[in-house]
């Protein structure tokens, strides 16, 4: 669809277009909601080969140096197509690596985002809380850490996890690596193709990252760039819903031509342009080196409500076809609520939202 | 309600009681077993005149008013049974076939056997090309000698897998206006000729189908009502239930529970805007479809007509589950992702789409609303006062 | 437009129809509009006329004796026309002065309102708060009354207010004698035709209705008989762009052909239908004696909702003509607003709705 | 944005500052002082090149490109100047006058009339058939001679009561399809036949008209495009505009005050469930409009044209404001409903009908975005492929 956002050089956003439309079809998708965890490995291997995982980290950990625009491509790209992969993820723990104030001992692992042989997971939630709990659930001492998160994105293939953890009474973050001492649990979910899992640790090794008052950037970061995702995935329920309303006819004209259905694909469009809006204007701010709350906030309710409702409205222009399982929408709706649900809920966001405004009257 | 009625529901009730837990459904059962179970819930229904309330008594049915059947099922609800595969077979197709069936004898036959369960009928109206439009039909029926062979595609057809018989509406003459070249039969489903697809819903659900026809051949005797009169059977079978009982609502408690337990960034989920006004809107709502629903079953008392307000319950029954599902969603924070079926919301937002789709999508409801209720009027539309095969 | 709701014996409320269709016409409630805290004064000697105000009051004060359905019909046609008179008010207070455990000594106010001799207004409301204050304004002692109440409708004519006051460190219920030391100020408002005015109390004679617990019983009635005013209200707006959109023609057909505006008035009609089955929900526990709270703000809630939803979306039916002065929607817009406000908002009645749930959830 | 732009801004920034005081609106002015001073206002502005920043110099403007006007209006709108008098006058149809009139003698005359405020200019479209359907345009205009004879009726128009000249629609023949036979026309308003009643909105806004045609006689040297060719002339007007600097925004910090002060029953506004998600939707809604409206003056300093997506601005517009304004009443309780000028709130709620109606109503603005965003299908309508009088 239409829209005047504009575009980093587009080029590297185009070729992993190319490789997922060639690599990438309706079948594979949907085997991998079958079954709790699901991972497409074989694209992943792909994905390291051409260098996704650095594209945005800095060359001299051996990632593409491209920007955060980049990013935010690529992140469309993903979103369109419903495929996840952990790239955000990567970049937004590789750059908080390499800005710790401990630096040197994490930069290893860093490299190793960039270059994909290891990948990270953000597992910063709770059970029982639908957004970033008052207090850390986990427990960090003498290099080791103890307790349990709730389910995260790619917990169960990731080699590290980025967490918050109670250290000496403080609330630290933490790189944690998953190959010994931590166990990984994938329940059946509405979007298995996340390769969600929830972790429990019982004295796996833990790092601490220096510097601790990147939580907030780290999660503002990473909503704002799934935002993008979101945003692809919208779009993507736009012109499904376009290109059946077009083709199918009810009372002797295109159902696209009924006012119902065109009013219908307005809001989501107007829902798609406004989170569209919300997102370029944080991205801008992160552009700038100062990403505020609110921007952040705004981007990640908008693309919230954009894709959810962008999901549901082209499953009811599809009319029957939109509730079978061989039709594609449905692996919209279940990620439209997956990477609403993820990084803290609306319900999270909006009093963050509301508290920062009002704070900020006040003084 | 009076007293004959209040006495009804005591007898079902205890009757229910007695007999509705060994047909109860179990976690973990299987589709077939699901199946063979209501068949035999039928069954036991039957013998006790539970079975087909309204239906006739020399078809196998109980003979008794709409009001009972009313009675009977709310009484039935309060129970785990397995309700949904019998409703079309038993409110829709089986009516329609013994109102429009020339052979009493076949009448007396088939009756009691789909009432008891022995037999299961489908209903085949929507294809392809006609879902919302069901005057749209193309799947052809051409006469031969006194044969009619049929010839096309049928698509979300319930328990077309497992039924015996079904009824059908085809297209007889192409040449007139589209709603005019409509006929309407009765088929057994195990002609030669018929093949029925699975669907599989995106839920996991499969109780929907694609059927084909591939020159079925059937007797002139099954067809039901006027040749090219088909369109108004058709009506008339969707028209069949008056009242439907339904226990489709956003589950308030549960939220509420919900809202005490949940915290969100460390703060009671009460706090929050979004759940308070679902909470107030989700009672709000609730409490006026019971009064419309109690002024529905008074009507049905008094000898008359549930008002045309009824028609909003579907309206608002899809959009209120897909609301109140992802608010509670939201309020969980990831565990609200879970799809075992102890998570209640999740299974709510998951069938909202069909809620608002099946039997007629909420835009469809609107336009009928807004022209039989209020009276405004049909809108321009290109299929008028043309013949069928001038749209193709 | 058609609905199933079961009325009670109609005559008398078809009556009240009659005359005002034939004594009211619009160029008479725009002139209303025009001035603060306006009354139509010559209705007003009509109804008293017609017995209006006695209608559901007890015969042996002078009333028609005719119950709570038969005012619920009667404030539909008010809200139909949007006209103003302190019927409910009567209503409320005389019932509630004849059950004070005090009878004898408001006994002979009762019938004055039973008679129409005076009317009372419902002051409850202070300003800076939208709902019921959790404390009084006004302080009573011996006697009379001192403070301010918000602008309360028909308190710019009424010869009596129902006032929540301190006495001896308690609230109780108060009626006060507007006569004399109590000051009337009526403001411009939105609707002028409500005859609102606030009320300063400089010891004013005020007499205390023993057995104040009634205070939530005359708010809860209050609201349930609104509510049928409001549904008034919001079926004439109805019913006023059904006639629109029969009659005006865009591109080359009826309006009201089209989807847009079909799927808006279905709106309209599921919202009234709603509001109607709480209301009708509400009268039956009221009959019965026994109106929940619950159900009262639930009457509440929906009409407020159905009346300004109503409102706004006929305008938008009516196009240009529904932003004119001579159209007449705006009165209902108007209109709509003041009800919705003058006995506690949405805000305030939703409060006490999810309060009173989660409290009967707990239990 | 670059260097010579800000260096404008600048200019205008401080230009009107000394100069912008003494034109400000003060309380209390009735609309005819308010409409000297705005007379006085563009007189200033044109002696100092900013009363028609893009029109040519030859007629009065300054010439200058599209973004040196926004750059003006933005900063213009920071102070309480009576802008809405002349904006259809100079960004709609003085425009068109001077991009279609014959006379460039006349252009030259006119044109800096109407830039220094010396005439005002209305716009004649609408009718009481002809409102979302511009093509439905009754009123008359015959040949006679050389010259046109004008009969009917228009309505909605704006300022027509004080206005010298005005542009006009009319129907030139009525034998052909409705939007080939219409024909555009610039009129004094002196002219003998012509009627000015005004209309009262509900607000008490006085800027709206009805102006009747009694045998009107104009040269057809007063054509605009040619015969039968309005139509197009009419969307170049509607079109004039590419980008509308606008201020109507619902009003968030006044809305965040209130909740910081108001109660509800005695508890703070601001654990309110519908204020918390309006501050939040309000500041979403405008955080996006901010971000489409910045990429539309990048577009425009680019050289480019802005996306479409500022379509969207005008539909949330109203909404918005109706929906802010009726919750913030309702925090305010009783004192909500005054209506004096400081109850912004209650001001909001009661122009927000206009909002949604005046310049294409929602609706229609919806189906444009389909259409001609989307690229969904028109729908069917009945006037397709007919003559105007055969409609009738």
């Amino acid at each position: 669809m239409q829209s005047s956002a504009p575009q980093a050089d587009e080029a590297l956003a185009r070729e992993v277009e190319r490789v997922i439309a060639s690599e990438v079809d309706d079948q594979r998708l949907k085997a991998l909601l079958e079954s709790p965890g699901s991972f497409d490995q074989p694209l992943w291997s792909l994905a390291v080969e051409q260098g996704w995982p650095g594209l945005s980290l800095p060359e001299e950990i051996g990632g593409l140096g491209q920007s955060w625009r980049n990013l935010t491509d690529v992140a469309q790209v993903l979103g369109h197509a419903t495929v996840s992969l952990p790239l955000i993820q990567a970049t937004v723990v590789g750059r908080l690596l390499l800005a710790a104030s401990n630096n040197s001992s994490l930069r290893a692992n860093a490299e190793k985002l960039a270059s994909g042989e290891a990948s990270v997971c953000i597992a910063l939630l709770i059970e029982g809380d639908a957004g970033l709990p008052a207090r850390p659930a986990l427990t960090l001492s003498a290099g080791s850490v103890t307790g349990k998160v709730a389910a995260a994105a790619f917990g169960n293939v990731a080699q590290f996890a980025l967490v918050q953890a109670s250290h000496e009474g403080k609330a630290v973050l933490a790189l944690v690596d998953l190959t010994d001492k931590a166990t990984r649990h994938a329940d059946n979910l509405i979007d298995n193709a996340r390769a969600a899992a929830s972790l429990s640790f019982d004295g796996a090794p833990a790092q601490i990252i220096e510097g601790a008052d990147a939580l907030g950037d780290v999660l503002a970061i990473s909503i704002v760039m799934t935002a993008f995702e979101q945003i692809g995935g919208a779009t993507a329920c736009l012109e499904l819903a376009k290109a059946y309303a077009m083709e199918h006819k009810a009372f002797g004209q295109p159902i696209g031509a009924f006012q119902a259905i065109k009013h219908k694909m307005t809001d989501i469009y107007t829902a798609i342009e406004i989170a569209r809006g919300c997102a370029l204007e944080a991205l801008e701010e992160i552009e700038e080196g100062k990403l505020s709350i609110e921007a952040a906030a705004a981007a990640r309710i908008s693309a919230n409500r954009a894709y959810d409702f962008a999901a549901q409205e082209a499953i009811q222009v599809h009319g029957g076809m939109g509730i079978t399982w061989e039709g594609f929408l449905h692996h919209h709706y279940r990620r439209a609520r997956s990477l609403a649900l993820e990084l803290g809920s609306t319900a999270y966001w909006r009093n963050v939202l509301v508290e920062t405004l009002v704070a900020r009257a006040k003084s | 309600m009076n007293a004959e009625l209040d006495q009804y529901r005591q007898e079902c009730r205890a009757w229910l009681q007695s007999n509705a837990p060994a047909c109860c459904v179990q976690d973990g059962m299987t589709t077939d077993e699901e199946i063979a179970l209501a068949r035999q819930w039928q069954a036991v229904k039957a013998d006790a005149g539970y079975a087909a309330i309204t239906l006739p008594v020399e078809y196998g049915g109980a003979g008794k008013s709409e009001l009972h059947k009313i009675v009977f099922s709310e009484e039935e609800m309060q129970h785990r049974l397995p309700r949904q595969y019998f409703i079309i077979s038993l409110s829709n197709a089986l009516p329609t076939f013994l109102h429009y069936a020339q052979s009493e004898e076949l009448k007396r036959e088939l009756g009691p056997k789909a009432i008891r369960g022995e037999h299961l009928w489908c209903q085949m109206f929507s294809e392809p090309s006609a879902g919302s439009d069901l005057a749209a039909v193309r799947l052809k029926a051409e006469k031969d000698g006194d044969d009619w062979v049929l010839n096309g595609q049928k698509l979300w057809t319930s328990w077309a897998q497992i039924a015996d018989w079904g009824v059908i509406l085809t297209r007889t003459d192409p040449t007139v206006a589209k709603h005019k070249g409509l006929s309407y039969f009765f088929v057994n489903m195990k002609t030669p000729g018929i093949e029925v697809r699975p669907i599989k819903r995106f839920t996991g659900d499969e109780d929907l189908n694609e059927v084909f026809f591939d020159n079925v051949r059937i007797p002139d005797s099954q067809r039901l009502g006027e040749v090219n009169g088909g369109f108004m059977v058709a009506i008339h079978t969707l028209m069949m239930e008056r009242y439907a009982v339904s226990s489709v609502n956003a589950p308030l408690d549960e939220i509420i529970e919900l809202a005490q337990h949940a915290k969100v960034g460390g703060l009671p989920a009460l706090n929050d805007s979004g759940i308070r006004e679902t909470i107030a809107d989700t009672f709000v709502e609730q409490q006026g479809l019971r009064n419309i629903n109690r002024r529905a079953v008074q009507a049905i008392s008094d000898g008359g007509s549930p008002g045309p307000e009824g028609a909003i319950r579907k309206l608002l029954m899809g959009e209120s589950l897909l609301r109140a599902g992802k608010l509670a969603m939201d309020l969980m924070g990831p565990e609200g992702l879970r799809a075992d079926s102890d998570n209640r919301f999740a299974r709510s937002w998951l069938n909202a789409p069909v809620l608002r789709i099946a039997g007629g999508t909420d835009e469809v409801l609107k336009n009928t609303v807004a022209e039989r209720i209020l009276g405004l009027p049909q809108e321009m539309r290109p299929d008028k006062g043309k013949a069928f095969n001038e749209l193709l």
